[in-house]
């Protein structure tokens, strides 16, 4: 084990100990930890910093940091460095995420474990570069063509931008699936004292391997119980094939049968979905005897933290529900949530995205929701008087 | 000055000297030479004739020079032998006396007079009487000359790499000149190659040749140009542009002739250079000592045909990756002082001579495949093995002269073959003392240093000779055994001899491809068929062309050592022009007369060596001199009188013609020969001692192209009986082409003749070789019939041919 | 070189070339024609045989004409046809 | 005249893949027999080898060799095949795809690709049109050709692709047909051992499309094509390597050394790793 003496000379993986710094760095710490070895990206404000801190801490640990011509041929790289054996990971920002989406189809396609991250501006198009905002929380969900499940944390502190980042590595390696980080140009740029565990302690998950010893008969996509398939990776000697086209368990095209395409596609889904339970994790905050709810995610969240103190403070129930997994959806928390309070308050930085999963979720429950948009965050006062409101 | 102005003004003080050689008896034989000097005394301008025996001799060139200064002669005519043998001889007395070189003039009464007329001494008196006058006519209007001189290029082409060529070569390139050797085949070697043993010696062919080869391979002043042919050659001597096909060998210089390529070639044919005794493949090296060592690809043989690699089984062999498809052929341009021809000779095919059997009999082969058999590193690895059971036969018999000395092959002898059977059957004596050998000849021919003795070795050891060849040779269906049947022409008594194997000594021939050689270099054949040279006895070596030269087997049938003496003889030759840097040419060129000149380009059209210019803007041709080789076609095609030849000239030859025909011309032949095949052919006739009637008077023009219309019509016009003009054969012609115009001309006279109601057969065309003596002699005979029949009234109305023209 | 070679080379034996097998995978074969149109020795042609694909494989002419250069394999589009050398031990 | 025995390319195929989805006389089944040709020669260890496609009838080549081997997203092999290479340098990583693919849609890829001089080593069956979605127009067809797009001619100029790649920086660059099996043969080897960026451009031929819309019905045809037109002009200048209907430029046209972006990662990563 390394100590904090020796650690001026050798270059360590993990930067363990108590640490001031920035969102965009955490993560990219959070990456080494995790074991990323591989960073393909694009410069792009507010996400410029992980590539860049990337490109000084790979090269110490024998990692690699290439810079690609686009954020496709970024999305491209990182998957066949994971399809190479090798966590790999990229970060951008809203233009770039648009760009990524074709190949982020052929990640869930051939189920790929990868990471990126999305340090959201404000958009539409070039929109905003060095304003926060929300607002690719939908296009996280659905950007890609065709129908599939995908995983996305929201980090709200820049220890999450850490935290988060670790955990995105193993929901990707546990499930075979590219898992976003959702963050937003504030919590990307704020520096926070922060804590990084010894290396040990931190829960790493790697890739299933094949059980099975190379063949011709190798099925590539041959799922287990819990619908992900075993990965064999490039060099090993399985010799098989992937491709984004519609294919069976062998990884050969299926292209004309129905069959296939449900099988597939099914899986693809369910594999999320039916471990819902085992990837969601959301925040709750004296939320037990809540008559007002609140439900924000990343910075959001944040300012509603204080509101609901200072709504207790003043003898209102209030409570929070900070879903740390944006995707898949924490539904069943919310509506459990919504049975038992009155009014639910939630604040997005756009104009109404996660506010539409909670109405769903909320059923009969008033839902009031209070956009952002632009430079400033929500105040807490904002929706301190939002909660006022609905206790009248 | 015009031609008439410069005549009327030297009139006056014209004084010619005449010099009646008695040649010993070969004039004085059958030409009364007192008389014919007394006459010449008689004609105009001659202010001195004298006749003596040798004319040639020192005192006789003293006389000549002694009488220029005491005498202020300005003209001499020597009656002698040919201008082709001596006229260079007397130019240089004349000059030496401070005359103009180009003021002499000879009279030919040896070759064209006594030699043919041995018998009829009035009449062949009589002739050489006019053969004079007609000299004298024409050296009254000659005029002085000046000579051009032109640079000499310091590099030798060898056209031929066999040992007369690698010989060359060599002496050439350590004299200091750059070579270009050129071979056909993909190595040098040659015939000696082939050969296991050289008589009388009997040392290793190969051993003493290979090194040779690789001394040419490395030579840094020759540049070795294999698998290559000679395209064309223009120019003059020591200015020659030549044209070198460079073929591809699709393998690069880097082979290192490690042989792996060729075992996986996957095609084979019989092997050239073991005449089809052995297999080679496609991408090959013809023998182990080949020079370059590089292998070759035969792309006829090889899959890979067209642009395509279907195979590829010899690049992946190649270690050093040198084989490359894609090699171009390429053509060189080189400028060339001195070319030596040294293309060496085929040998005879026995296969037309039925009775022998050969390629009918596995066991009846040539001298040749024997050499290949009998050769430790040939394909039988030197064991003389029967092909019909691969048995060494216990009895041997060799048939001498098979294609030559007879009607059904050649009818010279071919040299070599005598020392080399006796040679062969010294061998197997060697390798089988116990073999019965046979030798079946007509005459065994051991004329030279060396060979007597071989040949007395080879009756002690026990050789069977026997005078007289097999008449046929009947095969043992079963046994493959050879019955020779045949008469002893000394015991005078019939043989008929069982043996193992029949070996054929096949004759020399030319090289079928000759003639596209003779046509490059403008050479002659003798009837043989070999390349003449310029004078069989004082100019053995040089080509009738300047600046070329022979050597080897393309020359005549010769043995090694005649053909390395004869290419060291070549190359001397050749350096001495070279190391002059510079060589004078004949002022022998045409001339333009402005005046006449309209522009009408029929002379540039005609000109076979693009010497005439066309000058639009000032309406005239312009003459390149350097360019111009002496044919006078252009002054012949010339309708206004505009071109004429320096010492050919249109005056000159009137001259000439109305001497000829000054008297009783009906009843002569007004011959035009051209110098270099007819002329020569009539001294042939006469060397030969072939009679023909005296009644033929032989003007010389360098060309029959020279020969104008008008020189005909003159002669007739002067009475003459009949007319012959002569040429060299098609594609013989030393101006390329100019004789095609002769024909057009002839033709074109014979249809007016024809018009005008004359028979044409008093105008003969003819084409002579400087080899067919006989022909002319022939040719005049058969013209007596003409000269006969013609009428009184006929010469009459042929003297009017020119106004009616 | 002038004496017309007609007798058989006395090594002939020796350097015979080998003898070779044509291999056709008739129903991978999709009758491009390839390997007829440019085989070097004209060893094959079309068959007269319809296979699964419903098209006329190769068929050899004439095996003795292969020099195994091995161009019919390597232009082969379809991996339906190849050489081999032919084992020659119980003689062909 | 046997059948017993497989064919002797056979373990470098997914037998159960063959025979493949191309027509009759594709050009595709020629450029993967060479390829396995060249695998054979060098006598490779086959897990180490990864074959990288993209979109088009070519694209389909890497689901018919027994290696690892992928399918990308249309143009994007050789973005791919840079993380592939990067992350695992031990691999052989072979791009084989389509002109439309690597040279439209993935233009940027590869120029950048070849400018990074990454080893890997790239080949283009160029057929000059798109083949799989039904004969359009592409960056390489030839001015005036027809295609479904282009029905009264082709208008747009085609890439010189051999010269483009040599302006981009690849270190061996070559062009062939399909009728020049043995010389691909021995391009693709010398590409595979070369270390950088290498290209080889394989003119194919598409008789059911390009063939029969342009005068030449048959694939046969389309090689006499090649045969007649074809010139081989090793290391003559990329930018006159033309292809017309009469003259077709063949041969290496580059064949240089010059560090690769793999070597100098690896030597960067030492420079890094002594400085701590």
């Amino acid at each position: 084990m390394t100590t904090a003496s020796t650690s001026v000379e050798k270059p360590r993986v993990v930067r363990s100990g108590r640490r001031f710094t920035s969102g965009d760095i955490a993560c990219a710490e959070g990456a080494l930890a995790a074991g990323c070895r591989f960073f393909a990206g694009y410069p792009i404000t507010p996400a410029t910093e992980i590539a860049e801190h990337m490109a000084r801490r790979l090269p110490e640990i024998g990692g690699v940091y290439i810079q690609m011509e686009d954020e496709i041929a970024s999305m491209a790289a990182v998957i066949g460095a994971s399809y190479a054996g090798v966590k790999a990971m990229t970060a951008t920002s809203g233009p770039g995420f648009s760009l990524m989406m074709e190949n982020i189809g052929l990640a869930l396609m051939t189920e790929t474990p990868c990471v990126i991250v999305n340090v959201m501006r404000g958009g539409p198009s070039t929109g905003q570069p060095t304003m926060p905002g929300q607002q690719d929380v939908m296009q996280a969900r659905w950007g890609s063509h065709g129908d599939y499940e995908i995983i996305a944390l929201a980090p709200s502190s820049v220890q999450e931008m850490f935290d988060l980042t670790v955990e995105a590595f193993n929901l990707a390696e546990t499930y075979r699936v590219p898992v976003f980080v959702l963050a937003d140009e504030i919590v990307g740029h704020m520096w926070e004292r922060i804590t990084i565990l010894e290396a040990e302690s931190i829960k790493i998950v790697n890739r299933k391997k094949p059980t099975v010893p190379p063949s011709n008969e190798f099925a590539p996509f041959k799922p287990d119980e819990d619908l992900v398939p075993p990965m064999a990776v490039f060099g090993e000697g399985y010799h098989f094939h992937a491709t984004g086209l519609t294919h069976d368990e062998r990884g050969y095209p299926r292209t004309e049968s129905a069959e296939a395409q449900t099988r597939l596609v099914q899986r693809l889904c369910n594999k999320i979905r039916e471990n819902k339970g085992r990837i969601i994790r959301v925040e709750n905050a004296m939320l037990e005897d809540a008559e007002v709810a609140v439900v924000a995610y990343g910075i959001a969240a944040r300012a509603a933290l204080s509101a609901v103190r200072k709504a207790r403070a003043k003898g209102i129930k209030a409570g929070l529900l900070r879903p740390v997994t944006l995707w898949p959806f924490s539904e069943e928390q919310v509506a459990q949530m919504a049975r038992r309070v009155k009014a639910i308050v939630v604040p997005e930085m756009n104009c109404g995205q996660i506010v539409r999963e909670v109405e769903r979720a909320a059923k009969e429950t008033p839902v009031i929701f209070l956009p952002k948009l632009g430079e400033e965050p929500h105040k807490p006062d904002e929706i301190l008087d939002a909660i006022k409101e609905v206790q009248k | 000055m015009t031609e008439l102005e410069s005549q009327t003004q030297k009139k006056e003080d014209l004084r010619i000297g005449v010099y009646v050689c008695h040649c010993g008896l070969n004039i004085a034989g059958s030409v009364d030479c007192e008389q014919v000097a007394e006459f010449a005394a008689t004609l105009p301008h001659v202010v001195l004739a004298k006749d003596n025996r040798y004319t040639c001799s020192d005192q006789g060139q003293e006389l000549i020079k002694k009488d220029i200064r005491e005498h202020r002669l300005n003209r001499v005519v020597v009656a002698s032998c040919s201008p082709r043998l001596h006229e260079p001889t007397f130019r240089r007395v004349c000059e030496e006396a401070g005359l103009n070189k180009y003021l002499f003039e000879m009279a030919n009464i040896r070759e064209h007079c006594s030699w043919v007329h041995l018998y009829e001494k009035e009449a062949a008196t009589e002739k050489a009487e006019d053969l004079v006058r007609m000299a004298v006519a024409k050296v009254a209007l000659l005029e002085p000359e000046t000579e051009s001189v032109v640079p000499i290029t310091n590099k030798a082409l060898v056209i031929g790499g066999g040992v007369a060529g690698i010989q060359a070569a060599l002496d050439l390139a350590d004299t200091g000149y750059k070579v270009y050797l050129v071979e056909k085949e993909p190595s040098i070697g040659g015939r000696m190659a082939q050969i296991d043993k050289t008589f009388p010696t009997m040392d290793c062919s190969i051993c003493i040749l290979a090194p040779k080869m690789s001394d040419v391979g490395r030579h840094p002043n020759i540049e070795l140009l294999t698998n290559s042919e000679v395209l064309e050659v223009k120019g003059y001597i020591g200015n020659f542009k030549v044209k070198v096909l460079k073929k591809p060998r699709y393998v690069t210089k880097d082979c290192s002739a490690c042989g792996d390529c060729a075992p996986v070639c996957p095609v084979t044919t019989p092997n050239e250079f073991d005449v089809g005794l052995a297999t080679r493949h496609a991408i090959y090296t013809p023998f182990a000592q080949a020079v370059p060592s590089t292998y070759i690809i035969d792309r006829n043989l090889c899959l890979n045909k067209e642009n395509i690699i279907v195979c590829d089984k010899c690049i992946k062999a190649c270690e050093r990756k040198t084989i490359d498809f894609n090699i171009k052929p390429e053509t060189l341009e080189l400028d060339i002082g001195t070319i030596i021809v040294a293309t060496g000779a085929d040998v005879y095919n026995p296969a037309s001579l039925v009775n022998y059997g050969y390629t009918k009999y596995p066991n009846v082969m040539t001298s040749l495949e024997f050499e290949r058999l009998i050769n430790a590193g040939g394909p039988s690895g030197g064991r003389l093995i029967r092909p019909s059971d691969m048995q060494i036969p216990d009895s041997v018999a060799f048939i001498q002269c098979v294609g030559s000395r007879s009607e059904s092959g050649h009818l010279y002898c071919s040299n070599v073959c005598c020392m080399n059977t006796i040679k062969d059957s010294l061998l197997i004596k060697e390798h089988w003392p116990d073999t019965k050998i046979y030798v079946y000849y007509v005459d065994i021919r051991a004329y030279g240093k060396g060979f007597e003795d071989l040949y007395k070795r080879a009756r002690k050891e026990g050789v069977l000779f026997v005078r007289g060849l097999p008449t046929e040779i009947v095969e043992n269906k079963k046994t493959h055994e050879l019955w020779l049947v045949g008469e002893n022409t000394l015991q005078k008594e019939v043989y008929k001899t069982k043996v193992g194997m029949v070996i054929l000594s096949i004759g020399i021939e030319p090289r079928q491809d000759s003639d596209i050689i003779q046509r490059l270099c403008t050479l002659s054949r003798t009837p043989d068929g070999f390349f003449m040279e310029a004078h069989p006895k004082l100019r053995p070596v040089d080509a009738p062309t300047g600046g070329v030269f022979l050597a080897g087997c393309a020359e005549s049938p010769k043995d090694i050592k005649d053909s390395v003496t004869q290419a060291s003889a070549a190359a001397a030759r050749a350096s001495i022009l070279m190391a002059q840097g510079k060589v004078t040419v004949e002022a022998i060129t045409s001339k333009l007369i402005s005046d006449n000149c309209t522009g009408c380009q029929m002379c540039a059209k005609v000109c076979p060596f693009n010497a005439i210019n066309v000058v639009p803007e000032r309406k005239k041709v312009e003459l390149i001199e350097a360019a111009c080789s002496g044919c006078g076609t252009c002054s012949a095609e010339c309708p206004f009188n505009a071109i004429t030849m320096r010492h050919f000239t249109d005056a000159q030859l009137f001259a000439q013609i109305d001497a000829a025909t000054e008297f009783d011309a009906d009843k002569k032949i007004v011959a035009f020969c051209c110098n270099w095949c007819a002329y020569a052919g009539a001294d042939f006739a006469g060397v030969s001692r072939m009679q023909y009637p005296t009644n033929v008077r032989i003007i010389r023009t360098m060309c029959s192209g020279r020969v104008a219309p008008k020189f005909v019509e003159r002669a007739f016009a002067r009475g003459a009986a009949a007319v012959l003009v002569a040429g060299c054969h098609f594609g013989d012609c030393h101006y390329i082409n100019a004789n095609y115009q002769t024909q057009k001309r002839v033709e074109r006279l014979w249809k007016k003749m024809e018009k005008i109601g004359l028979n044409k057969n008093r105008l003969q065309l003819a084409w002579i070789s400087a080899a067919e003596g006989e022909r002319l002699a022939s040719t005049v005979k058969e013209m007596q019939s003409i000269v006969n029949s013609v009428t009184a009234e006929e010469i009459e109305k042929s003297k009017k041919m020119t106004e009616r023209g | 070189m002038p004496v017309k070679t007609w007798r058989r080379p006395l090594d002939a034996d020796k350097v015979k070339p080998p003898k070779a097998e044509v291999h056709v995978l008739k129903d991978r074969c999709k009758g491009c024609g390839f390997c007829i149109e440019f085989c070097p020795k004209e060893v094959l042609e079309e068959s007269n045989e319809i296979n699964e694909r419903g098209v006329h494989p190769p068929r050899v002419k004439d095996e003795n004409r292969c020099a195994l250069c091995g161009f019919c394999a390597a232009v082969c589009p379809d991996f339906a046809i190849f050489t081999t050398e032919k084992n020659c031990k119980e003689g062909c | 005249m046997t059948e017993e025995l497989p064919h002797p390319y056979e373990k470098f195929l997914r037998k159960d893949r063959i025979p493949h989805i191309w027509c009759e006389g594709c050009g595709n089944g020629i450029i993967l027999n060479c390829f396995a040709r060249a695998l054979d020669e060098l006598n490779i260890d086959l897990n180490k080898v990864a074959v990288i496609s993209g979109i088009g009838c070519i694209g389909r080549v890497s689901g018919y060799t027994n290696t690892d081997s992928f399918h990308t997203t249309h143009g994007r092999p050789i973005a791919f095949a840079t993380g592939v290479k990067l992350a695992n340098p031990e691999l052989k990583v072979v791009v084989i795809s389509g002109d439309g693919d690597l040279f439209a849609i993935g233009g940027n890829h590869f120029i950048h690709a070849a400018r990074r001089n990454l080893d890997i080593q790239v080949i283009c069956a160029n057929n000059f049109i798109y083949g799989m979605t039904g004969g359009q127009g592409g960056p390489t067809t030839p001015l005036d050709a027809w295609t479904t797009t282009t029905p009264y001619g082709n208008i747009e100029q085609a890439f010189n692709l051999v010269h483009l790649a040599a302006a981009c920086g690849a270190v061996y660059v070559a062009r062939w047909t399909t009728l020049h099996t043995r010389w691909l043969t021995e391009s693709i080897k010398k590409a595979l051992q070369k270390e950088g960026f290498s290209f080889i451009e394989v003119v194919s031929q598409c008789p059911e499309i390009f063939g029969r819309y342009n005068n030449m019905e048959t694939s046969i045809k389309m090689m006499q094509w090649f045969k007649e037109a074809s010139e081989v002009q090793h290391f003559s200048e990329p930018s006159k390597a033309e292809i017309t209907p009469h003259r077709i430029v063949v041969g290496e046209f580059i064949d240089i050394e010059k560090p690769s972006y793999g070597r100098l990662l690896r030597e960067m990563k030492v420079k890094v790793s002594e400085k701590k």
